[in-house]
């Protein structure tokens, strides 16, 4: 029988089973302890697991990530929450120049064995400074792993791989993500955190996306659909290292891309998805690839502002139209 | 009451009707998020009000302000406008950031307001920065920059403190104790909990004002703005506050009782200072019940006009993503 | 008659015309001031121009920048360092957060017409953490102006148009290009800082880069044309907004590009170039396009390794041949 | 000296050895950095010789080290060996870290020592990770973390001082306040120039120190260790020192005088102990000899060792970029 929960409840489920499974694995961050989170994802986790494994931190974000990494480095297998990607630039430092290059630059001496999670994306009208989309920027550097579960059954199942792997992981939640119900299907207890998985399969066009585009970049699938139209979805998943196989597998049957990311445009992990394309599969194409993304503004807060600045189901599935069915 | 000031009826009756000015916006305020008018993270002022008000009154239109995200009280008393505030709040074309901002950033280049700040701490540096240039400039105003107690956690308040201090900037750092950063009580985020004390560290001169006492806080700002005018050094004044209401609209509030809530509220600075005055024969009834009216029509116009604002055309999007000259 | 100095003194003559042309311009930074500068830029400028306009900072980058941008809002035009690009990532939520959005948050009230300047790239053996080129990695935010000055022409020239910006602009220099000597032709006074340049103008293969790998492809563009092969090569100088007609007026000539870029490979700015030329020349194109960046690396110190790391002229040399002239 | 301690004879040969082996190591370095087979930036410890190794003295095996980019001092009193120290600073693959962190970025697994650091401030995060770790873990290990008076400018100072002070992390804070910050003397960076005071605003113990008098440093640090080791709360040493040379090897010292410089020679740390033995007669002069010889030795076999080692395979280049491990 499958299971059916919200992505706010998987994030709690895997969190409490990570830190009842192994001694070393603790959760630090601001506000997951006494307030439950921002989000409400570890309401209740600190009454049951105690203020040590459930670490309330101060508003220090460069301190709390950068112990993090320390503890890392010295035995422990902590889980550490920025709130959200936005409050992550105060952390930047620790991340690019700690996490990602001490274990290359000491020789491998030290691994850092580090989950962050943190919450990303726009939709709820936060504003500016408060619905970034960062993870596809994050993935530039070179020692992290990036992730971007979409489904509550990744978000319940990421976590896990994620401490096992010895190097530090990076987890974007979406924001809008987090009231979704959805399905985790009998006997599923384990997700491949090297893979991208094909959500969607179709023939005639292939739609590549994470996180919080998924849904949107589904529901332009069924649009097409309707149309005759068959789109394959990919949703990637793992966003640093990207799993070109997949990629490429795909493209060579549809011979047709489009790439949609949250991320602003310029410099987006959609350029970078287009370029491997072009590296590994240039003669497969038969049409320019092209690219739905967040348009290059800092986010407003009125509705239709917002809502016109993210990439949405509509132009998602024009974008795939227009490759598939060029005009004249 | 603080013994010292001998508070005219009008001094008085100024300071009353600011504190309610922003107590009904904030009422009404409330009322449109549960119309789901207002969106967004909406955090009220609402227990606080003595803090803004009091503040406001030392400063002249010469001065700088620079404010955190539960901005509306500061914006109120600094003077702006309800009708661009509250159409901000609605999105709208006519708010005073053309609905870009909404609640978390409002920015008013007529008052010398330097913009509500939704990262914590991060409105320091700028305050900073904008009495420096006054300095260069050759004028003596100073700079009022709130923050809350949990922003004094972030390296940015060290480096703040530090270099006012060094260049003897004319800052009055308002740091606004209301025992919480959401819902981590000050004890649980800070060693040293009084915030004032934490001045000396760089030299630099510190007092904690009862923040629920508008003519204290009155009091103490406006002597601490004539020293630092003269004087060009920076202070920090710590006013000892309580927000009556949940951090945002998303809260549960399981960090503290009912009670302490409750106890909190025998303090509240409006009815302080209507008792106060009455008992001094300041405030006659017909005096509330006018000043209510007032305050309710302002009110109740800032809503008609709000409501009534338009949108900013999608086609406006992009404008001001960069800007064609520098405002003056 | 032209005029020989190095980049390093060319960038010391751009500040210190800057600073007397201007009274609300001055410098500030970390050790620009009594020590000149760590790459000597700024050496002797304080005793000339005096203590305030050449302003010693203390170790708080997210501080300094900061008031660099709260100063830009109130009236000046200042120059901040932030001694190299490794450091800036501290710095990171005032420049995202505040710099970039602000102007577009407030609905146009302000402007941040702020020039920060700061060192970038590999090639001194200085390991991981001091050897980051994150200036296409900067490219991704909206609201920033991103040059990488590369001549010492533009190094002597960037600087006036960069303060006369309303907008912040970012000024990357390359760390090996300090020592090094160069030619203004006589009568040049003023650079655009909105177009690339074409370095060397070819028919065969388009060759793009900037700052510190021009020299490297200027030698592969020089190696190549003993072989027969002409290649053209551009100096991107603005690397956002990229000046997209220049490279696609190239590209339709001479249908094979290969981008030259010292970021790490994956979410490089060379993405984002080979995904906008596929978007607007996809059909000029007669073979994929190549790209030649630093390997996914923290750069190591061994000179073995780190030049092993980084673009190299016959690396770039043997990716164009292998366009123009493909084996087999 | 410090007349409190009755210094025997052993523990003052091997404090006087020790210093010695820093020195004379260095020495090595500048000759080897004139000849160009070290590269990079090189900063020496001269001058604070007595920090390091009186603090060294009050760890044991089970303790942890955090450093700076200045950690020659610290990772030769810690007891890393010289071979594979002197291989590093050559870049070669028989160095501590194969050559790839170079003189900034010294690790040893073996001894705790959890890097040299580039990032001024970067290692205290990590070292409240480390003291963290080992608490969980349950042992009773303090973790010692060395900074410069420049470092405490930083906002990570702040929020890591807050921190460990908040959580009693064993900690023990080793200020070492050389007077500059590169070329910037402490009071035109800090407002408060005595670092030790500033503990006081986190409620943690903070003391001065002569850092020039290697027992007096080995004195409170045995006796600060001992108290955390208790009481698992922090502590703030400041160390009063000086270096003799220049910030790095690129430095023209036009910041400081000679005369300053002299004087503070007159302090020597190894001369003073050198004279104070010779005083109380627990320095002979063929103990002098024998000990220069010793060291001399040992140096030479380093440099021989390293001139012979080998160079990494550039293969290589990207392993450890990832870890497959954890290493234990
Ligand atoms: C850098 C940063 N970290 C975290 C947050 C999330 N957050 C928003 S308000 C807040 C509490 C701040 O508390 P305090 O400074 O005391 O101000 P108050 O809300 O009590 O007025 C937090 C943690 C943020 N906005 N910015
Ligand atoms: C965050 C950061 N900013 C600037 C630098 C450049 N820098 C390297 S050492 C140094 C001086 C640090 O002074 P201090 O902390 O007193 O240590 P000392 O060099 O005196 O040992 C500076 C500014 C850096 N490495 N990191
Ligand atoms: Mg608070
Ligand atoms: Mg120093």
């Amino acid at each position: 029988m499958s299971t059916r929960m919200t992505y706010r409840e998987a994030c709690r489920q895997a969190i409490r089973e990570a830190v009842l499974a192994d001694p070393r694995v603790f959760l630090m961050g601001e506000d997951v302890g006494r307030y439950g989170g921002c989000y409400a994802v570890t309401k209740g986790l600190m009454d049951e697991l105690g203020e040590e494994r459930i670490r309330d931190t101060p508003l220090s974000e460069s301190a709390f990530v950068g112990a993090g990494i320390g503890a890392a480095m010295a035995g422990m297998r902590p889980i550490v929450e920025v709130m959200t990607c936005n409050f992550s630039l105060l952390a930047l430092d620790q991340i690019m120049n700690n996490a990602a290059t001490i274990p290359h630059m000491s020789g491998g001496q030290f691994a850092v064995p580090l989950v962050l999670r943190m919450a990303t994306g726009a939709g709820r009208q936060l504003a500016a400074q408060h619905s970034h989309s960062l993870e596809g920027w994050f993935a530039h550097i070179p020692g992290l792993r990036i992730l971007a579960p979409a489904t509550v059954e990744d978000a319940r199942f990421m976590l896990a791989p994620a401490l096992a792997d010895p190097n530090p992981v990076l987890i974007f939640e979406h924001v809008m993500l987090y009231n979704m119900e959805g399905e985790i299907p009998a006997g599923v207890e384990a997700v491949d955190i090297a893979r991208a998985a094909i959500r969607r399969p179709g023939r005639d066009v292939t739609l590549l996306t994470y996180g919080g585009s998924l849904f949107k970049t589904l529901a332009a699938a069924g649009t097409l659909a309707a149309e005759g139209i068959e789109a394959e979805v990919i949703d990637l998943r793992v966003l640093r290292p990207l799993d070109d196989a997949t990629i490429m597998e795909s493209v060579g049957r549809t011979r047709r891309v489009v790439i949609v990311d949250e991320g602003w445009k310029s410099g987006s992990l959609s350029a970078e998805i287009a370029m491997r394309i072009v590296e590994q599969a240039f003669f497969d194409l038969d049409a320019p690839i092209r690219r739905v993304c967040t348009r290059e503004v800092p986010i407003p807060y009125a509705a239709h502002l917002e809502q016109a600045a993210l990439p949405q189901a509509d132009t998602i599935a024009a974008a795939a139209r227009a490759l598939v069915r060029p005009a004249g | 009451m603080t013994a010292k000031l001998h508070l005219g009826r009008p001094e008085g009756l100024g300071l009353l009707r600011d504190m309610l000015r922003i107590r009904r916006f904030e009422a009404a305020c409330v009322a449109l998020y549960q119309e789901e008018k207002i969106r967004g993270f909406l955090h009220l002022y609402d227990g606080q009000e003595a803090v803004a008000v009091g503040v406001m009154r030392a400063l002249g239109a010469q001065d700088g302000v620079a404010a955190t995200y539960r901005e509306h009280g500061h914006a109120i008393a600094r003077g702006i406008a309800m009708r661009p505030l509250m159409a901000e709040m609605l999105g709208r074309l006519e708010g005073c950031c053309r609905g870009r901002g909404g609640s978390m950033h409002i920015f008013d280049r007529a008052t010398r307001f330097y913009g509500g700040n939704a990262i914590v701490g991060g409105g320091l540096p700028l305050a900073l920065g904008v009495a420096l240039a006054d300095r260069m400039q050759g004028g003596k105003a100073v700079t009022a920059c709130f923050f809350g107690e949990g922003a004094a956690d972030e390296g940015e308040f060290h480096e703040c403190m530090n270099l006012a201090a060094l260049w003897r900037l004319p800052v009055l750092f308002v740091c606004e104790n209301n025992r919480y950063s959401m819902g981590t009580a000050v004890a649980r985020a800070e060693a040293e909990t009084a915030i004032f004390r934490k001045a000396a560290g760089y030299r630099m001169s510190g007092e904690a004002v009862d923040g629920m006492d508008v003519v204290a806080v009155a009091v103490a700002a406006a002597r601490a703005v004539e020293r630092i005018r003269e004087t060009g050094a920076p202070h920090l004044m710590e006013c000892e506050t309580y927000r009556f209401r949940a951090h945002s609209m998303f809260d549960a509030q399981l960090y503290r009782s009912k009670d302490e809530v409750a106890a909190w509220r025998e303090r509240d600075p409006i009815t302080r200072l209507q008792s106060w005055m009455e008992q001094a024969g300041h405030l006659h009834p017909e005096d509330l019940a006018r000043i209510e009216a007032e305050v309710e029509a302002e009110v109740t116009d800032a809503v008609a006009f709000a409501e009534a604002g338009t949108l900013e055309p999608v086609e406006a999007l992009e404008r001001f993503v960069t800007m064609d000259e520098v405002p003056s």
